[in-house]
């Protein structure tokens, strides 16, 4: 296998990830780099948006590129940031966190990956063709009018689709058959319980997305007519389509993160987790509810009433899981022995902004409130606290802890902490005065708006840039410690994870013998023998 | 699979454990997706006939898809006869019946086409109405899925033919299997739903 | 700890707590009640806002005195004292959010169930959407404006469809919005409960002209007098040019002084008399414009997409409204 | 439908379960082509198909695809799919009624 014969000179070993490569550490780290890469071009369009709306009538870009502009930002941070970052990370981790050599299917993995790419570039060529500009919902009949890149747009989601279903196909059987000795399913890590708790929503709800991208595809290309009113057609089937994937992949991109998180807390408190098997079977129960709530998107669009309020209750009964989760964290860390280093920072803020998040959503669940909030800004704020006050900062916050296992040297702490400080100063000034604007009358995706908003655009708009400028130190310290950082050693936090237990970075195939494992990923102060019960069946005692 | 240091015996251990076998796991891992899949076309024909009143439906030859859904059960058929034969060691019979599975998997496609023909020729398309739109795409997909797998069961019998598989080591002409057996499931549901009900 | 310190804590506490849930009833995020609808929504709002207060700051209360608390002293390399779990306590959070969800959930079906009560006697109103503009029409009443004009207290049955893609029509004052989906027709009631006018806006992203579609039209509440003399007025004028550029929507694209439109998508009218003799050749100023209101894809002027303006004006006007436009546009 | 005969059971007896199945299958296709020709009352006849096709896919699936020896995993794996796909397409043709 080439990535075996080049770590033998680890003088090129760069060069393997440049390339095919079938090894599951390799590919994660292709993952995250091309997925931050897409992280800065869809932060880029934010910053153009945000730019625009710092006047209420301003004509710095038009109301078409305004469009295209929205459409793809949503896009490819959805698709091709947040996604295939927590993919990434979840091909770097399982196989160590399990004990596992690499995934079942490392040919497949490598393809999944290598879908990406193509995927990628087919959504950015279409801004030569007259990019999507229909709204990353895509609602039809907008969408299938439009110009070309509708249509590269919904065959380039439907790769990129296509590939977080093999890679989630890789992960439930390398979960399920690849298990080393003594990792039964209670001593998992409950990061790798997330992942395989996302990999049944993946698996479930993308391929009915695909379907319905395959009907826009159609009509745009062949001239069906699944969505001509004229015909027949019905805008709202669409909906029930998108909506069917398109909610439970707001669970698929928060459940990893929060799986990085409860790694996370116990580590920096030197305690054991507060309730695992509550933590992971609230991953599952997310999962499977999740798939259950999608219609509360259309309490506006006409639905049959009967069905409303079911979907209103499902919703809000999500909260449920995710305060369970929530108070366990608090639980672990409250009396513990903490240290705030910067991947700790990150999980504190994560916890701090989705709770506004979580919040939030369960404003919009309510259906009074929904039909004057829905599709304002109100919106826009509550997604953005969830993906990128939650999804993002619980990536970042995986990054910075994961990174000396990848590299195996050190981030730069005073850089660290400068980030945490901005990211969480800047989210919080880019999206709370957006539930204002909505509450007060300021709908989502408009290129000019009422002057009497303008305060609240120009604060957010103040928020975005601080993000942006957020991201220059993070650059910095990934790039400069990976050449010149201090070396980490092989467990530099001192956890306990299966991860922490081999070299940093892991040789090729990541454990030089097959590891037993004899205790929970969680003892701390623990004497072994009593690690084995590292359940709730301790619980209380 | 997989060029590892440790064999698979090991290295699949816990798998074994739940009597899971890794490649038959991802098979019916795609297939709950593909489940899913063709649950968001079923769903969309479904909604449309309830909502848009279908004349052209007339039009569909019962009888003659009838012929060709038991054409597709007898490959399913021959499929596991396959199986049964090389676990009693039988590559000869494994051999002769993934060809008559490929051989009758044309069929059907063959008639598929035949049918799409004569309802073109009475002017049920793909554009005509959103019943043709639905049908053809319906249809359509799960032809494609038939192709792939007359093309996948014709790659088999070459490895038979050059003496793979043995009653030791099957789980290839499984996996195929599997995925065979599926699209007969769809190709059951479609008839009842489309050309039945 | 020591009793007294842990009584303070909890006292301190739950000041903070009560403080917070007072605040967050009391304080007003929203725009004007000007319907009976708002005034159940805000209710249901600020109790949801008072119970979110307390689970925020209890939450980030315990997140920041954890932090401060707990925090591992210098040189410090130990493990701190395991905790498993607490079945106890992992029932309780549990159990509670599963009550509180419970709660709001039942009050919110109520708000809902009263919001869309129907009254007697009901004034219809159909509202048509297209890319970029509404018309309220009375059917009733036999007229058609580009404001929806609500006399005060009596319920209002919208009955909303498109005839592109789908629109929202929303109102914030009215605390409510109801997609405008082609080829449906869905029902919204109001019942406007304060004089004044409001904002009309698009809420679903509906093309280049979605930020600017509604800006020519907008609620206004009035009295049943004033509302009477509205209809009668705006009666007399259904064959006015104004009424009919308007109504039919070409205000949602063209910009034409007389009439008061702003519209971007499509050319600007004004001036269009002195030019549209020279426009087309062989076709005189009338022809052109004519052609090009009831052809709109015979003559596309340079720099505008086909396509975009209906085809359908020549069904959809009547000679004599179209002949008046036609003037009309000949003497800009 | 526990019968946890071994893979290594398989054989002839194995053989003809499969054409016995085969046999049930062929059958009821026949009676459905058959009903299709004579006028049965549509709603009895619909009940009719949608079980006959739900009794065919389980064949198929139980003996065809071995789940009914297969660990229970797989059939759960195949099943919850299935269970969502109702459960969606009752919901769209819901919504189907609903305007």
């Amino acid at each position: 296998m080439t990535s075996d014969a080049i770590a033998a000179k680890p003088a090129r070993a760069w060069r393997r990830y440049l390339g095919w490569s079938t090894d599951h550490k390799v590919i994660g780290v292709q993952y995250m780099v091309t997925s931050f890469f897409f992280f800065l071009l869809g932060g880029a369009m934010a910053g153009m948006i945000r730019a625009q709306l710092l006047t209420p009538d301003s004509t710095l870009v038009s109301a078409e590129a305004y469009n295209r502009l929205t459409t793809n930002h949503g896009s490819v941070m959805l698709f091709l940031w947040i996604l295939p970052v927590l993919a990434g990370l979840g091909n770097y981790l399982i196989p160590l966190q399990i004990g596992a050599r690499d995934m079942a299917f490392p040919r497949l993995n490598a393809l999944s990956f290598w879908l990406l790419v193509p995927g990628g570039l087919l959504m950015l060529a279409s801004f030569f063709v007259g990019a999507a500009e229909a709204g990353w919902t895509a609602y039809v009949p907008l969408s299938v009018a439009g110009p070309d890149g509708q249509t590269l747009w919904a065959i380039s989601v439907v790769l990129l689709g296509t590939s977080s279903m093999m890679g989630s196909i890789n992960f439930v059987t390398t979960i399920l058959t690849m298990r080393t000795a003594g990792m039964t399913f209670w001593r998992m890590p409950l990061f790798t319980w997330s992942i395989l708790a996302t990999s049944i929503l993946v698996l479930t709800a993308t391929p009915v997305l695909t379907a319905g991208l395959v009907l826009i595809a159609m009509d745009r290309l062949v001239g069906t007519l699944f969505f001509s009113v004229p015909a027949g057609g019905d805008p709202i089937l669409w909906q029930n389509l998108f909506w069917f994937y398109s909610h439970p992949a707001v669970y698929i991109m928060v459940l990893p993160a929060m799986g990085a998180i409860s790694e996370i807390f116990p580590v920096f408190s030197g305690k054991p987790v507060f309730g695992y098997k509550m933590i992971a079977i609230s991953s599952l129960a997310i999962s499977l509810l999740g798939l259950t709530v999608w219609a509360h998107h259309m309490f506006t669009s006409g639905m049959d009433p009967r069905l409303r309020v079911p979907y209103m209750i499902s919703t809000m009964i999500i909260a449920v899981p995710t305060g369970v989760k929530i108070f366990s964290w608090l639980a672990t860390i409250w009396g513990g022995k903490i240290r705030l280093d910067t991947p700790m920072l990150f999980a504190l803020g994560f916890i701090s902004m989705f709770l506004i998040g979580g919040i939030t959503g369960v404003f919009l669940a309510a259906i009074p409130i929904d039909l004057h909030v829905h599709d304002t800004y109100f919106v826009v704020a509550h997604l953005h606290f969830v993906l990128f006050g939650g999804s993002v900062s619980g990536a970042y916050a995986a990054l910075y802890y994961w990174y000396p296992k990848v590299t195996g040297r050190r981030l730069d702490e005073r850089l660290g902490k400068i980030h945490f400080a901005a990211n969480f100063i800047g989210t919080n000034l880019a999206y709370l005065p957006m539930f204002l604007a909505g509450l007060l009358g300021m709908p989502r995706r408009v290129v000019n708006y009422d002057p009497r908003f303008t305060q609240l655009n120009q604060l957010a708009s103040l928020g975005a840039f601080l993000l942006a400028a957020s991201v220059l130190p993070f650059l910095y310290n990934v790039i400069v410690s990976w050449v010149s950082g201090p070396k980490a050693g092989d467990n530099p936090w001192r956890a306990k994870a299966l991860e922490w237990k081999t070299s940093s970075p892991p040789p090729a195939h990541n454990f030089d013998t097959p590891p037993v494992v004899t205790e929970g990923p969680y003892d701390y102060g623990e004497p072994v023998q009593v690690s084995l019960a590292a359940t709730p069946a301790a619980a209380g005692d | 699979m997989t060029s590892h240091s440790r064999t698979h015996e090991d290295e699949f251990r816990a798998g074994r454990e739940l009597s899971l076998d890794h490649r038959k796991l991802g098979m019916w891992l795609f297939l709950a997706s593909e489940v899913m899949f063709f649950g968001g076309l079923i769903g969309t024909f479904l909604h449309y006939k309830a909502t848009i009143p279908s004349p052209e439906s007339a039009e569909l030859d019962t009888i003659l898809v009838g012929i060709n859904t038991f054409v597709l059960i007898t490959s399913s058929l021959m499929v596991v006869l396959g199986l049964d034969a090389i676990q009693r060691g039988n590559r000869r019979g494994l051999a002769t019946f993934l060809g008559l599975t490929a051989l009758l998997g044309a069929v059907f496609l063959g008639g598929q086409v035949y049918e799409f023909v004569s309802l073109y020729r009475h002017g049920i398309t793909l554009t005509s109405s959103v019943f043709g739109s639905s049908f053809f795409t319906l249809t359509g997909f799960h032809g494609l899925h038939v192709l792939i797998g007359v093309v996948w069961a014709a790659l088999t019998l070459g490895k038979v033919l050059r003496g793979a598989y043995s009653a030791q080591d099957h789980v290839g002409v499984e996996v195929f299997g599997l995925y065979w057996h599926f699209v007969d499931i769809v190709w059951i549901v479609l008839f009842t739903i489309i050309y039945l009900i | 700890m020591k009793e007294r310190t842990l009584l303070v804590i909890v006292l301190v506490t739950t000041a903070l707590l009560a403080a917070g849930f007072w605040v967050a009833a009391n304080v007003n995020l929203m725009p004007a009640e000007a319907s009976t609808r708002a005034a159940l929504v805000d209710q249901l709002f600020r109790a949801m806002l008072g119970l979110a207060a307390v689970i925020f700051l209890l939450v980030e209360g315990l997140l920041l005195y954890s932090v401060l608390r707990f925090r591992r002293s210098k040189g410090d390399e130990g493990d701190a004292v395991p905790v498993h779990g607490n079945r106890a306590l992992e029932i309780v959070w549990t159990v509670i959010p599963a009550l509180i969800v419970v709660v709001i959930g039942s009050y919110s079906f109520r708000v809902l169930a009263a919001s869309e009560t129907r009254e007697a006697d009901p004034i219809v109103v159909n509202i048509h959407s297209r890319q970029f503009s509404w018309s309220f029409e009375y059917p009733a009443e036999g007229v058609t404006s580009t404001d929806l004009h609500l006399p005060l207290g009596r319920q209002a049955r919208f009955l909303i469809t498109s005839d592109d893609v789908i629109h929202s029509f929303w109102v914030p004052e009215f605390r409510v919005k109801r997609d405008a989906t082609p080829g449906q027709i869905a029902e919204l009631l109001v019942t406007p409960s304060r004089l004044g006018a409001y904002p009309v806006r698009c809420a679903e992203l509906c093309g280049v002209g979605h930020a600017s579609m509604g800006l020519s039209s907008q609620a206004v509440v009035e009295s049943p007098e004033d509302f009477q003399s509205w209809i009668e007025k705006t009666r007399a004028l259904s064959n006015d040019p104004v009424t009919t550029f308007n109504t039919m929507g070409c205000n949602g694209c063209h910009s034409l002084a007389a009439a008061g439109a702003k519209g971007v998508v499509g050319p600007v009218l004004d001036g269009l008399g002195q030019r549209a003799g020279s426009t087309a050749s062989g076709q005189d100023a009338a022809t052109y414009i004519r052609t090009s209101i009831v052809k709109p894809g015979d003559q596309i002027v340079p720099g505008f997409a086909d396509n975009v303006m209906p085809r359908n004006f020549g069904e959809r006007l009547k000679p004599e409204q179209l002949q008046a436009l036609v003037d009309f546009l000949m003497a800009q | 439908m526990t019968s946890s005969s071994s893979p290594s059971t398989y054989g002839a007896s194995r053989a003809r379960q499969h054409l016995l199945v085969f046999a049930a299958l062929a059958v009821i296709t026949a009676i459905e082509i058959a009903m299709t020709q004579a006028s049965i009352a549509a709603s009895l006849a619909n009940a009719l198909f949608l079980a006959f096709s739900l009794a065919k896919a389980t064949l198929v699936a139980a003996f065809f695809m071995h789940l009914r020896d297969d660990s229970r995993i797989y059939t759960a794996i195949f099943l919850l799919p299935v269970v969502l796909v109702l459960a969606f397409s009752t919901l769209m043709l819901m919504s189907a009624g609903g305007h």
